[in-house]
């Protein structure tokens, strides 16, 4: 764990996966040493005022030796086009590493890590990291269809991979969280571990009391600072106090935070 | 070496660039980006008599070259900070700036008073924040009112009072002029513009507090306006703020009237922007041949100035 | 087909996409760039009763994401207009608006019964220009003033009488109220936020005028503001503007309760914004099952609306 | 002489002539078969609101066949400088010809053409359009030092090509508006031509009336339309009246505007 700092990094390489779906490598040392996963930076995606707010991306994975870090994106708005448009070379501005990220620090455990949509972007990095500490991993991805599934030979590399397709195109036919459900019947895990929209991370919450297993969410909000000096992306937290989505998140323990609605 | 340091109502602060309530947290927050205490001083995030949990989210919102915010003053209330942030604030040795909101003249004075031998070097009174029901703008918008409330805050201290205005108002002017007969020290100008954004795919607003503050470069024109209307009209040290991203728009709002100025939104877009701002001026100075940066407040419309 | 068409105070346009006064010359300028008829409704530059030389250059200075301008209403004053210009903006067989900026209620009068049976469709008021000395805003900002003069032109003409309010007040909605109660058929918002810029390196203000009207997108949050707070508590047809650029930040302001909108200084970042604009809101209905477009307005505060 | 229209248009090739001073081909058929001497476009330079306005860039060179047209610029601010990261393959959109170019209609006449700095961008196009019409031309260019002369080689295809620059450092020693005050003691011509900076057009108007030789010069004043919409950009005609600098200039008769002190 290192402390947040400012960087101008270059682009290694930019490389589009699907349609609409990007792969960023950056040269970035010191991230690559310090950033854990579950972490995130704020980059700032264009050259003018417009957009004026950084972006908020999840590490995706790093690679400390080669001080290399990288981001897996989907073209959302301006600010992620923008994004997609630098190539090699070029450089970017980002604040980093920043927020709580994952816990990884057990030894040898069983775990379940859900990543729907581009959710699946900080479960890479986590994936690797639990490896390297031996847990036992079964790593289940979700999208709309196959072209959703982003990169899942790599994920291989660390765990079993089952993936779910809404339209059963490729997997599992139906949502990752039914996906989810599934595995747990089938197996026991000592932990789970879920990055997506809100829905799906809702889901886990309430699995994760039905079952028991603990488990750690990565939630999104609108941010501004990314550091918590702004209040912008505050969370309804169960103690009652509103939590600051960037440092305090945005992995939360499940039973951290209170969904509406 | 340039002379960069500024006196505002008392305050001495080694260079003019502050930041604007609200945008920085306690200062502790961007710590490990940059070295806080090169700052001209802090100001806090506007602070309630009790804790105030703040607005629903989404409370922020992008806009063309800026954002609107509604957080609506969550703050751990005046006791808390005192006893928990403030100590670390003045850890970086240079002056704090208490940003009070107060939804009463009543809570105004017990601010006040409580922060009064707490170590702020200075208050700061929101009397223009958009994003709450009671006070803030409410408060701000009319003379008379601004003025009462501003006299009995003076009345119940001896720190230095900068009033904040908006410019949510036909006549900032007269509404500075209100201030300064009631006894205020020096004036923040601005705080944001009222204004709103719709989701039209959900087709409701985008914020949960549907209206919100803009800030950011897009309303720096405004700002500028506003500096250089009231400063040729009332004869107090103006904090200027609105949009300032790079020592060229800071310069901005010093040639208009401004004796110092506030990063806010900036710190969004680029965490360096205060530090680069201090260089920025520092070689303004320099290649100008301007020994005291105080030389050029008001420059823009004063026929004479310092020698240069 | 989507049903586009407004009748905006008894004026029928088949689309409620018109032009800002002020940036769309006599319509004749834009004409070999896109088929102006296809617009729902031109709207002049603002007419005075004497020619009117405008202000000295420069006048006009971008900002980030808009630009400050202060023309100062040149033009060649109501007569040459009648006999020049008018007759060229009625070949494009759409309605044509005649902004009036008169500098009293006698220049206003004046100005609305030459025009009254000129073949314009009707008039827009414009109370709210922050580029003139007399007249403009300074008429605009206090209610019972506009609403004398409001009344006296709604009395003068048979025309229908459109009125053009400034955002640079304390109260829009009072104001609109004012001006509503006294006989207005209809209101635009919003006219330009004051604003200016000045040049760091001569440090002097970089307008020949000095303050200036920002306008463009960096405005577009305080526009939506006005529309939505205006049109909840006056029960007139509103034309809303203020950096329109797309199909999605025309329908903020119709969500918001705007029964037409304006393009205005996107003009000048892309001239074929309103004929793109016109397409999205048919493709915006087509997608969303909506027939007619008038059903959305104010549909993000309205619970109702017409069946989807 | 065609009417405006907005057309996108291909980058072709965009060089860096030297620092700070760039050409820029575009495919822009229309264009180069309709656009006039002197005449210019509105460009599009950024993708977002921030530059929002366009930015005015005089025809340098058309060449009608191949359907290209250029643009000699300099980077002076935020505009200018987003547009010189524009590459091949790159799309921009423009808003073009628009104003009242120079005026070639005579035939086989001597003239004089004067461009001070990056004024000198319109000035290729017109030589080669005098050069048609048999005219013989002197071609005077100006800047503050040798690297600030641009592309001297090419204006040297349509007329004798005169250097000044303020070092010395090639060509007259001085400014290129002395430059042409000698050029006109030792020689006569029907007509001059000039485009620069107001100190140098000005310079200009007084030699014209002085030595009753007619001058056209084309302005530069802050445009927002470019079409003669906005008022934005007018500048005082001798006959009192205010012109629009886009449509009834940006060139001039050296007599019909007055300039200000
Ligand atoms: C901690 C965190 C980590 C993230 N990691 C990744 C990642 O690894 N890969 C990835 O593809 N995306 C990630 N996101 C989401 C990503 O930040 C947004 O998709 C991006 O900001 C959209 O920017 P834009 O300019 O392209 O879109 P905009 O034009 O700004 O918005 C497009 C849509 O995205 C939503 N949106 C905008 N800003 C945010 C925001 N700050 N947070 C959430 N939603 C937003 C808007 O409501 C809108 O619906 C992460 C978000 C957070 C908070
Ligand atoms: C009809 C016309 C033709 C032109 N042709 C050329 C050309 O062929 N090559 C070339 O290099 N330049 C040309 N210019 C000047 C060019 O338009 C400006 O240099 C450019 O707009 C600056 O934009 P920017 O964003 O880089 O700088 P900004 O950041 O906008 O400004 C930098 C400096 O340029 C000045 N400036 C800004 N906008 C304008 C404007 N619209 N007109 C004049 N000055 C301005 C500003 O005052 C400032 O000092 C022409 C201008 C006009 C009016
Ligand atoms: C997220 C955010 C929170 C803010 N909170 C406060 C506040 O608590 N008190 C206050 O007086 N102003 C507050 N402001 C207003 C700023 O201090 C400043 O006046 C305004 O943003 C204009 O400056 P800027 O454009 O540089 O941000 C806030 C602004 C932002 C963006
Ligand atoms: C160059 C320019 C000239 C304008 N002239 C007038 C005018 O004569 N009368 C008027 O009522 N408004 C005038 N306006 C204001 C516009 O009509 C419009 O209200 C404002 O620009 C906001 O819309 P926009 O952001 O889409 O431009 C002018 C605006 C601009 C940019
Ligand atoms: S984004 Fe500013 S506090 Fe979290
Ligand atoms: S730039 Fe608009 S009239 Fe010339």
């Amino acid at each position: 764990m290192i402390e947040p700092g400012e960087y101008t990094c270059r682009v290694i390489v930019q490389n589009c996966l699907s349609p609409g779906y990007y792969l960023l490598s950056l040269e970035a040392p010191e991230l690559a040493r310090g950033a854990l996963p579950g972490q995130f930076v704020m980059i700032r995606c264009g050259d003018c005022y417009d957009p004026f707010l950084r972006r908020p991306l999840s590490i995706h994975y790093v690679d400390g030796e080669k001080g290399e870090v990288q981001f897996l994106y989907q073209v959302r708005g301006k600010g992620t086009a923008l994004l997609a448009e630098r190539s090699a070379g070029d450089k970017v501005q980002l604040l980093g590493p920043l927020g709580r990220g994952f816990s990884c620090a057990e030894e040898g455990k069983k775990g379940v890590l859900l990543g729907a949509g581009v959710g699946v972007a900080p479960i890479l990095y986590l994936a690797s990291s639990l490896k390297k500490r031996r847990w036992e991993l079964l790593i289940l991805m979700g999208a709309r269809s196959r072209e959703g599934i982003l990169r899942p030979e790599v994920y291989e590399l660390y765990g079993r991979v089952a993936v779910a397709t809404e339209d059963g195109s490729s997997g599992w036919k139906g949502s990752v969280l039914g996906l989810l459900k599934e595995k747990l019947k089938q197996f026991s895990f000592d932990k789970i571990f879920a990055c997506g929209p809100l829905p799906v991370l809702k889901g886990v919450q309430q699995l994760s009391i039905e079952k028991g297993i603990p488990a750690e969410i990565s939630l999104e909000e609108r941010m501004a600072c990314g550091v918590g000096a702004c209040l912008g992306c505050t969370c309804r937290g169960s103690g009652g106090k509103q939590l600051r989505v960037c440092l305090e998140g945005p992995v939360f323990a499940a039973e951290e935070v209170i969904f509406d609605g | 070496m340039v002379d960069l340091s500024v006196e505002i109502a008392g305050i001495k602060m080694k260079n003019p660039v502050l930041v604007a309530s609200g945008t920085f947290g306690s200062g502790v927050e961007y710590a490990p980006v940059f070295d806080v205490s090169k700052l001209g001083a802090l100001v806090t995030k506007g602070l309630t008599l009790d804790p105030c949990p703040g607005n629903e989210p989404p409370r922020i919102c992008e806009t063309p070259a800026g954002l609107l915010n509604a957080i609506g003053l969550q703050n751990p209330g005046v006791d808390s900070f005192i006893d928990d942030l403030l100590p670390q604030m003045l850890d970086f040795g240079i002056p704090v700036i208490a940003n009070i909101a107060g939804r009463t003249k009543k809570e105004f004075i017990a601010l006040a008073e409580r922060l009064t031998n707490a170590g702020v070097a200075g208050l700061e009174m929101n009397i223009s924040c958009p994003n709450v029901k009671a006070g803030g703008m409410a408060l701000g918008t009319v003379p008379e009112a601004a003025a009462e409330i501003v006299e009995a805050v003076v009345q119940s201290t001896d720190l230095p009072v900068i009033v904040k205005l908006t410019p949510n108002v036909t006549d900032i002017v007269g509404l500075a002029r209100a201030v300064a007969d009631a006894g205020a020290h020096a004036l923040s100008l601005i705080n944001t513009l009222l204004g709103m954004a719709i989701d039209v795919e959900a087709r409701k607003p985008l914020l949960g507090n549907v209206t919100g503050g803009l800030s950011g470069p897009a309303i720096r024109p405004v700002a500028v306006r506003a500096v250089w209307e009231v400063s040729q009209a009332v004869d107090l040290p103006i904090i200027g703020m609105g949009g300032i991203c790079t020592g060229r728009d800071a310069l901005e709002f010093i040639l208009a009237g401004a004796s110092a100025v506030a990063v806010g939104s900036a710190f969004f877009h680029d965490p360096l922007t205060a530090v680069k701002i201090i260089e920025d001026l520092q070689s303004y100075c320099a290649r100008n041949k301007i020994e005291e940066l105080r030389c050029l407040v008001g420059a823009a419309w004063k026929n004479q100035g310092c020698k240069e």
